[in-house]
């Protein structure tokens, strides 16, 4: 087994007394695209709160690439490659479209917390960012700000600002919730695009977008995992059948 | 129930309803489908006085159309908003608790804050946790519950399914049909095309900020052309 | 509570224009020999006072903006960065060996270094928070200085404050700054180049930061950028310029009191800066030009200064949320049109009469005042260049006569003007 | 050991007073988000209202009159002044009080003059209650003590007992949700501005005669009512209690007590310098308690802020 | 055209009181003393043209150029030595700096004895007697007392109250080293909002006396508690009479508040002022003459005026000042004196009551009576002022 890109080991995590993780052992490869789904309440955003310092696990350890990432700051966390996107809708409303995705782009063009360059001066990032925005299909919103957006499109930013930085491991969390038919079909597409050769850590309730993409998938339930395995294995699962999918697989195919 | 006619709604000076006409009779569920950002929030809007409507909306014969939200809302009409917003530092009880009526009491109406929890058993467990904290599903589930609280007699629901897992949905589907067996009008909007054509008696499709099609869903089943142009399936 | 007082970015007030700020030159040249014009056209001696007041006010209000426009952070504080740095100029003003050594202008430089300082101690544990806590704190350690200068002699002077003579510096090309032209040169220097080096930062990745951190601070920290270093940075860098003001304010006036770094001065450049526009980069700018004016000028013309200047205040955020920049720049999609020329008639129509009428209100608040407590016997009184007797009935009936007549044909032509406004913001239809 | 009861007792009186502005003040910044910078100004009105009627209607009246004015004009100020600005969010609501509390500092100049008006103290209550060695406490300031505990006791249980707080707390974050839901909140926001204002009303009917009655009483006042409810933790009516007697007393005491920097410094083992005249820290040296009594209050704020942001009480904070 | 004097005191904020009064007795005096009595330089007018300072020094500056600008060559101010500190040296330097444009300073209250010593200045002339002659004569007083065994020193923390404390510490001392001081400390200017537990340190301290130089707010808010706290004893002061103060203390002060002031109000100095007072209270009922130096200002500089031959030429007049004699309406003989341009008089002590007094205070029926007076009050007192003369 090559190094993991993501290791959990033993994670647990508890609000006052109710705990919510339950000691969970995972490890993510690289330039996989693992799916985690459970149903509601389960403790999927947690997991992914846990993992990117939102919140400090009360036991157990994740590793990204190798490296603990106990006390880091969120911040140190996403300059060592890892980014990810919100279940609620969190972008930054007053400023334009474009600028948004500048900003994702700025820390790992380097620019770090310098005030001698201008902004406006460097072709990468405005290329850059006017590169992801043709992506998500808001080009033309370009320069509008970026809380007037319908709901959908606020969805396709913040997956753009996630993307945006070239994290090699990224984690999204239900990506493409509120969207329409068709445009989960895109969004599910531009996924498969920009994480080619990278590490893809997703949350969907969406059973097309998770078996569409998902190398790897994780059920987890009431705070614990009760499976894992490739997509058919995991469809088969009598658990899971009973736990999660239940009819509602057979209704959406 | 509800009577929408000719009705116009601006964002500034962006002309976002076009001339919208719709009705939902007593007791109908009724789904409002189309685009992304065709404008569906917005006429539920319109019609709860969140944003100011010209043209014409009646409730039961009354116009209502530029009368306060708060008087609309009394008046009997629901609306459970997409985005949720959850009454942060309040816990799950009292948010579903300002769902209330002023001066209505709990279990006078049609529905009662045990009832919600013994629906959706996530609440009952997160019942006095501080609501902001409650995972997507479980707000998505508090919104809808919350605005059922007040025993409307008319709901506007914005995309109930949202984030929810596929049992959920199933779950949301039927209590949609327990509001309908109720005796209360909904106005659904919904992504979900499955759920739509399922539970809706009617369908209306938007385009453009406009009805463009009004049928039952075995018409609009039939209507190969209105799905592609305006649903994209 | 920590997010309470944030300029909240999605509110009209507040929004910063993306991409309304272009990096053209061609205002800063305008700006330029603006500058250098002025003295020919206003040439008294007060009236460069009075400039000199207005540079200093402007680099103070930038320097506040990048505060609470750029980076959403409200300080009830700011007086004292840059009190503390002109504080440090007068010393070394005073100090005669080390202030002989270099030219005059260079001064300001060292005031910025020590409001710098100033806002790295107190930005290490303030800046944790953005919102109420900031908020609050900027208003305790504000308080704590201000109360310091009477305590601490020694650095502040007590309540006479600390006062020096700016001649003493080495002569600057031959010039000793002894007259106030001298000085107003000396502070159109620099507040083109505080101007400038404020409006560049506003573009640097530390700059865009500030916004994002504003709209989103915990967004931020999942883009690789921590808030609080960023707010750090913003702090920092404002409590410099504001240092530089504070400089040049030693330079003007030679003398530096508790008045510089209390907490109504910190008040005034809040109220400056809202009332200029936070959206807006030049917004402070014209804020502090008003607000300057109001109180110098029109303080020397009635007693009742301080009512306009609250009435004024009350109207911008009432009726502008955007403030005096707001309120321009909603006209720049007209001029984009092309339809600015069907403004003019309405407007003539309607601002007209509204100010004759605001005129008339005026003197009749000015007529009551002077009715009330004018001495007995001095029933004389000027207004408008008029002098007349403020207990005969005529010129109650004439300023009430104009009040009326002027708001009501404002009332009545304000529709015109909406439907003109509408009609001038829709594109296309300019005949 | 006499003085100490004495300052006791001054401290409370102190305290209450501050709670009494700081109740209203917490109750509308709580729960409205509106750093109302002109609650002084509505104290400042009080007392110069409840002067004017106790002219021609006697003290009693006033204290019963003046409060009522003061709360409907703050209701109204709410209607039709920051209800128009609430929408641009909360930094012009604060601007928009400061300039109110301009103006209304300028409107009393224009109709009382600018000198101290003679506002005093009912003949009825201006008496000696009891003397302790020589100092001796008035009988009005038993009277403070009474009405603010009363004044505590009718809105706490207006805030336990009632959804008011509920609605407003949830309308703070979106209004236009809580409005869908049936709710008033317009009139609801505007009768707790008229609650909130009508509080500062009534302590400035009580401390107008103690205190004084000019138009510079609002701004000494100043923003130590804001340290109050932010020590106290915002929307914490205990907190702003126990912060109002603690900013009472800390005050009081060190005011009482010429305790000097280089008694405690001497104290903790440092000696003081040689030629102290010289030394560049001599100013730190001789700072004496009552010099610094007044920032305390701010002092003792930026700390509880560094380590506990949300105040004393205050509910939450991550 | 007129003579313009620039009156730069505060008219707004929390000062204000203090401000407008001493305009209404200078706009007074100006008429009623020069212009109506056919003006100076046969014919030529005063005018006071206000200018409000907030109280701050910065505003001071920016209006003192204000006034230049429009020609005025005579500054009047008195509120807050502060002030007065920063507009002399301005005032010099503008005068070094412009030679075309001199301005003099007629400072009718600011009664730092720094102005007068370190600081003085060829265009700086007082009319008030400085902290140090008032102490003087006010301890004379004191020292009288046999009874006085024990006095508390309490004033605002600044110059002023800084130079009031140091006085009454060096003239008791010197006068009666038997008495004890048993308190001496400064509050903060304009913003201690309830002086209770001063009173009560001050109660608890045992002291017969109490010295204090706080004016305006301060004043009253001091005076009230101490009474209200149950101090019996007398209160020295400087500035508790007018502006609302005498009013405020009322009947509960009678007697025990002792005041020293230039200029005899009760018993009034001369027919001419009692006319002048009367005159007065008819145009401004509900005001004061509370500082009749104001009127000396404005008799002083007409006869200097006159004396000069010219108004625009401000070091003649400067030199007329200097040393100039002056018979006051109020009563006695007034001297400038060269060497630190610091007027010299008669200094009264006088009472709070309300018995014999034809002229009170604020319509209260309180006024303030003559007790006694000291002749030319430090006459001979040393300055250390070296005086440049252009
Ligand atoms: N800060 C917190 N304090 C207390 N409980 C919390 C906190 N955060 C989350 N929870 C609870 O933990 C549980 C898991 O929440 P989480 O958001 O991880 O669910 P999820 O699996 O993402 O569900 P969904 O699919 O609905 O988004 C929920 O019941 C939620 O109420
Ligand atoms: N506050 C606003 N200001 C300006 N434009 C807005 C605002 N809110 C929405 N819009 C615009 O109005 C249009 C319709 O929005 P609406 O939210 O009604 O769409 P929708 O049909 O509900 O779509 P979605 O599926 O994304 O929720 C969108 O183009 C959106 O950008
Ligand atoms: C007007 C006066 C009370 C001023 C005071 N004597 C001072 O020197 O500051
Ligand atoms: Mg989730
Ligand atoms: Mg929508």
């Amino acid at each position: 087994m090559s190094a993991a890109a993501l290791e959990l080991r033993g994670l647990k995590k508890s609000f006052g007394k109710a705990e919510i993780i339950r000691g969970i052992d995972l490890s993510i490869g690289k330039s996989e695209r693992h799916a985690i789904i459970g149903p509601n309440g389960a403790g999927k955003s947690t997991l992914f709160n846990l993992i990117t310092a939102r919140f400090m696990p009360t036991a157990g350890t994740v590793k990204l690439h190798g490296q603990d990432l106990r006390g880091l700051q969120p911040y140190q966390i996403n300059r060592m490659g890892l980014s990810r996107s919100f279940q609620i809708t969190n972008i930054f409303p007053a400023m334009s479209v474009f600028e948004n995705v500048r900003c994702a782009l700025l820390w790992s063009q380097g620019y770090k917390y310098s005030f001698w360059n201008l902004v406006n001066n460097s072709r990468r990032l405005t290329e850059g960012a006017d590169a992801i925005l043709d992506q998500i299909n808001l080009l033309e919103r370009r320069n509008l700000p970026a809380g007037t957006l319908s709901y959908a499109e606020q969805r396709a930013l913040e997956i753009g600002i996630t993307i945006a930085g070239g994290a090699d491991v990224i984690m999204l969390d239900e990506p493409t919730a509120g969207m329409s038919h068709s445009e989960t079909d895109y969004i599910t597409d531009l996924i498969m695009k920009v994480t080619e050769g990278k590490t893809l850590i997703m949350v969907e309730h969406d059973m097309g977008v998770v078996f569409g993409l998902a190398d790897q998938i994780s059920v987890l339930v009431y705070g614990e995992i009760i499976a894992t395995g490739k997509p058919e294995d995991v469809r088969g699962d009598p658990k899971v059948q009973e736990a999660y999918l239940g009819a509602a697989l057979e209704a959406e195919h | 129930m509800i009577e929408v006619t000719d009705m116009h709604a601006y964002y500034g000076k962006s002309h976002i309803l076009q001339g919208v006409t719709l009705n939902v009779q007593e007791g109908e569920i009724v789904a409002l489908l189309g685009r992304n950002g065709v404008g569906r929030s917005t006429t539920c809007k319109a019609i709860m006085g969140e944003v100011e409507p010209k043209g014409s909306v009646k409730f039961r014969g009354t116009e209502i159309a530029g009368r306060k939200a708060y008087e609309i809302a009394n008046m009997g009409i629901g609306y459970v908003p997409e985005n949720r917003d959850i009454f942060p530092g309040l816990t799950t009880r009292q948010n579903l608790n300002l769902g209330l009526k002023p001066g209505q009491k709990d279990g006078a109406g049609r529905w009662s804050m045990q009832m919600m929890f013994d629906m959706f058993e996530n609440l009952d467990r997160r019942a006095d946790v501080e609501a902001s904290v409650l995972s997507g599903g479980e707000q998505q589930m508090l919104t809808m519950c919350r605005t059922l609280m007040g025993d409307p007699d008319f709901v506007m629901i914005d995309e109930p399914t949202e984030g929810l897992s596929p049992q959920m949905v199933q779950k949301v589907a039927e209590v949609l049909k327990e509001i309908a067996a109720r005796g209360i009008s909904t106005l659904l909007v919904e992504q979900k095309l499955s759920i739509a054509m399922d539970i809706a008696h009617r369908v209306y499709v938007m385009g453009h900020g406009q009805v463009v099609f009004e049928g039952t869903p075995a018409e609009l089943k039939e209507r190969e052309d209105v799905r592609k142009e305006w649903l994209e399936v | 509570m920590s997010d309470q007082l944030t300029t909240d970015p999605s509110k009209p007030a507040q929004r910063m224009r993306a991409g309304s700020m272009t990096l053209t030159l061609m205002p800063w040249i305008v700006a330029a020999i603006a500058l250098i014009l002025m003295p020919f056209i206003f040439t008294s001696n007060s009236a460069l006072t009075i400039m000199n007041q207005m540079w200093i006010t402007v680099i103070f209000a930038l320097a506040y903006n990048m505060l609470l426009g750029q980076g959403g952070m409200l300080s009830f504080g700011h007086a004292v960065y840059a009190g503390v740095g002109g504080f440090a100029c007068m010393h070394i003003m005073n100090m005669s060996d080390l202030f002989a050594s270099f030219p005059l202008p260079v001064l300001p430089i060292f005031g910025g270094l020590f409001g710098m300082g100033l806002a790295m101690i107190v930005g290490a544990f303030s800046t944790r928070n953005a919102g109420t806590v900031f908020a609050m704190i900027s208003l305790g350690v504000g308080e704590l200085i201000a109360a310091c200068s009477v305590i601490i002699v020694a650095f502040f002077g007590g309540e006479e404050g600390i006062s020096g003579d700016r001649t003493y510096a080495m002569p600057f090309f031959g010039n000793e700054f002894l007259q106030q032209i001298d000085v107003y040169y000396l502070t159109s220097f620099w507040v083109i180049l505080a101007a400038a080096l404020m409006y560049l930062w506003s573009r640097t990745p530390v700059g865009r930061m500030a916004n994002a951190v504003r709209d989103n601070p915990e967004r931020a920290e999942f883009l690789g950028y921590s808030a609080r270093w960023v707010r750090f940075y913003s702090f920092v860098a404002s409590g410099f310029f504001a240092g530089i003001a504070g400089g040049l304010f030693a330079i003007n006036y030679e003398i530096l009191t508790e008045e510089n770094l209390n907490t109504a001065s910190s008040g005034v450049i809040l109220l400056v800066t809202f009332l200029g526009g936070v959206g807006f980069f030049f917004g402070p700018i014209i804020g502090a030009i008003v607000f300057t004016l109001v109180q110098t000028v029109l303080s020397l013309q009635t007693e009742l200064w301080a009512f306009y200047a609250g009435s004024l205040f009350v109207a911008t955020v009432m009726f502008f949320p955007g403030g005096l920049a707001g309120l321009l720049m909603m006209h720049v999609p007209v001029f984009k049109l092309g339809n600015a020329k069907q403004l003019i008639q309405p407007y003539f129509k309607t601002l007209l009469p509204a100010a004759i009428g605001i005129l008339g209100v005026c003197a009749l608040v000015e007529m009551t005042f002077h009715y009330r407590h004018a001495s007995i016997g001095d029933d004389e009184m000027t207004l408008f260049w008029t002098t007349f007797d403020s207990h005969t009935l005529l010129p109650w009936v004439i300023a009430g006569l104009v009040a009326f007549v002027g708001i009501s044909i404002a009332k009545r032509n304000a529709p015109d003007l909406k439907e003109a406004w509408d009609s001038a913001n829709t594109a296309g239809d300019a005949s | 050991m006499e003085l100490i009861l004495v300052n006791i007792i001054d401290g409370l009186v102190t305290g209450l007073l501050l709670f009494m502005l700081s109740a209203g003040l917490t109750l509308i910044f709580s729960m409205m988000g509106v750093l109302n910078f002109a609650h002084a100004s509505f104290y400042m009105l009080g007392a110069y209202f409840a002067y004017q009627i106790s002219i021609a209607l006697g003290f009693w009246m006033g204290l019963l009159i003046a409060p009522i004015i003061v709360g409907v004009l703050g209701a109204g100020v709410e209607r039709y002044g920051l209800r128009r600005v609430h929408q641009y969010g909360h930094v012009p609501e604060l601007i928009f009080t400061f300039g109110l509390a301009l103006l209304i500092e300028e409107l009393v100049q224009f109709i009382w003059g600018k000198n101290q008006m003679p506002y005093n103290v009912p003949d009825v209550l201006n008496f000696t209650a009891f003397s302790i060695a020589g100092n001796s406490i008035p009988a009005f300031k038993i009277f403070m003590i009474f009405i603010s505990i009363a004044i505590f006791i009718g809105l706490l249980y207006i805030l336990t007992r009632t959804r008011v707080g509920m609605i407003i707390q949830a309308a703070l974050s979106y209004p236009r949700t809580v409005e869908a839901l049936g709710h008033n909140v317009p009139l609801i926001f505007m009768g707790v501005f008229g609650v909130g204002t009508a509080l500062a009303g009534v302590a400035g009917v009580i401390a107008g005669p103690v205190l004084g009655t000019f138009p510079g009483m609002a701004f000494v006042l100043g923003s130590i009512v804001f340290v109050t409810i932010v020590i106290g933790g915002l929307g914490s009516l205990w907190g702003a209690l126990v912060a109002s007697l603690l900013i009472g007393w800390i005050t009081t005491f060190a005011k009482s007590y010429n305790l000097a920097m280089s008694d405690v410094l001497n104290a903790i083992g440092i000696a003081t310098p040689e030629n102290l005249s010289e030394h560049w820290l001599r100013d730190l040296w001789t700072v004496t308690s009552p010099q610094i009594a007044d920032i305390l209050p701010y002092i003792l704020m930026v700390l509880i802020l560094i380590f506990r942001p949300a105040g004393l009480f205050g509910k939450r904070h991550s | 055209e007129n003579i313009k004097i620039a009156f730069i005191d505060p008219l707004s904020g929390p000062f204000a009181s203090t401000g407008t009064n001493g305009l209404h007795q200078f706009e007074f005096a100006a008429d009623h003393m020069v212009n109506e009595q056919g003006g100076v330089l046969g014919g030529t007018e005063f005018e006071i043209v206000a200018f409000d300072n907030k109280i701050s020094p910065k505003e001071s500056l920016i209006q003192l150029q204000v006034a230049i600008d429009q020609g005025i060559r005579y500054i009047a101010q008195g509120n807050s030595s502060g002030v007065a500190n920063a507009l002399t040296e301005a005032i010099d330097k503008h005068n070094r700096r412009n030679p075309d444009s001199r301005v003099l300073f007629l400072n009718y209250a600011a009664v730092d004895p720094a102005l007068t010593n370190d600081k003085c200045n060829f265009w700086h002339f007082r009319f008030d007697a400085n902290a140090d002659i008032k102490m003087d004569a006010l301890t004379d007083v004191m020292a009288a007392d046999e009874a006085l065994k024990k006095v508390y020193i309490i004033g605002q923390d600044y110059s002023f109250g800084k130079a009031v404390a140091a006085a009454a510490v060096s003239n008791l001392s010197t006068k009666r080293s038997d008495v004890e001081i048993v308190g001496n400390e400064l509050h903060p200017i304009g913003k201690v909002k309830d002086f209770t537990p001063y009173s009560r340190k001050i109660i608890a301290s045992g002291a017969d006396a109490v010295i204090t130089g706080n004016w305006g707010a301060d004043m009253v808010g001091l005076g009230k508690s101490l009474i209200e706290s149950g101090y019996n004893g007398p209160i020295y002061t400087y500035y508790a009479a007018g502006s609302g103060i005498t009013a405020a203390l009322g009947e509960s002060a009678k007697g025990r508040i002792r005041l020293i002031a230039q200029g005899d109000i009760n018993p009034i100095g001369s027919d001419e002022a009692r006319a002048a007072y009367n005159a007065f209270e008819a145009k401004h009922p509900d005001g004061n003459i509370d500082q009749s130096r104001i009127f000396n200002v404005i008799g002083m500089l007409a006869q200097a005026i006159e004396g000069a031959g010219t108004a625009d030429d401000v070091v003649a007049v400067a030199k007329q000042l200097e040393g100039m004699e002056y018979d006051s309406m109020w009563g006695g003989k007034l001297f400038m004196r060269p060497q630190d341009h610091q007027i010299i008089q008669n200094m009264n002590v006088g009472v709070h009551t309300d018995e014999n007094i034809e002229f009170d205070y604020d319509n209260s029926g309180f006024g303030v009576l003559t007790e006694s007076t000291v002749e030319m009050a430090s006459m001979d007192s040393p300055t250390t002022c070296e005086m440049k003369r252009p």
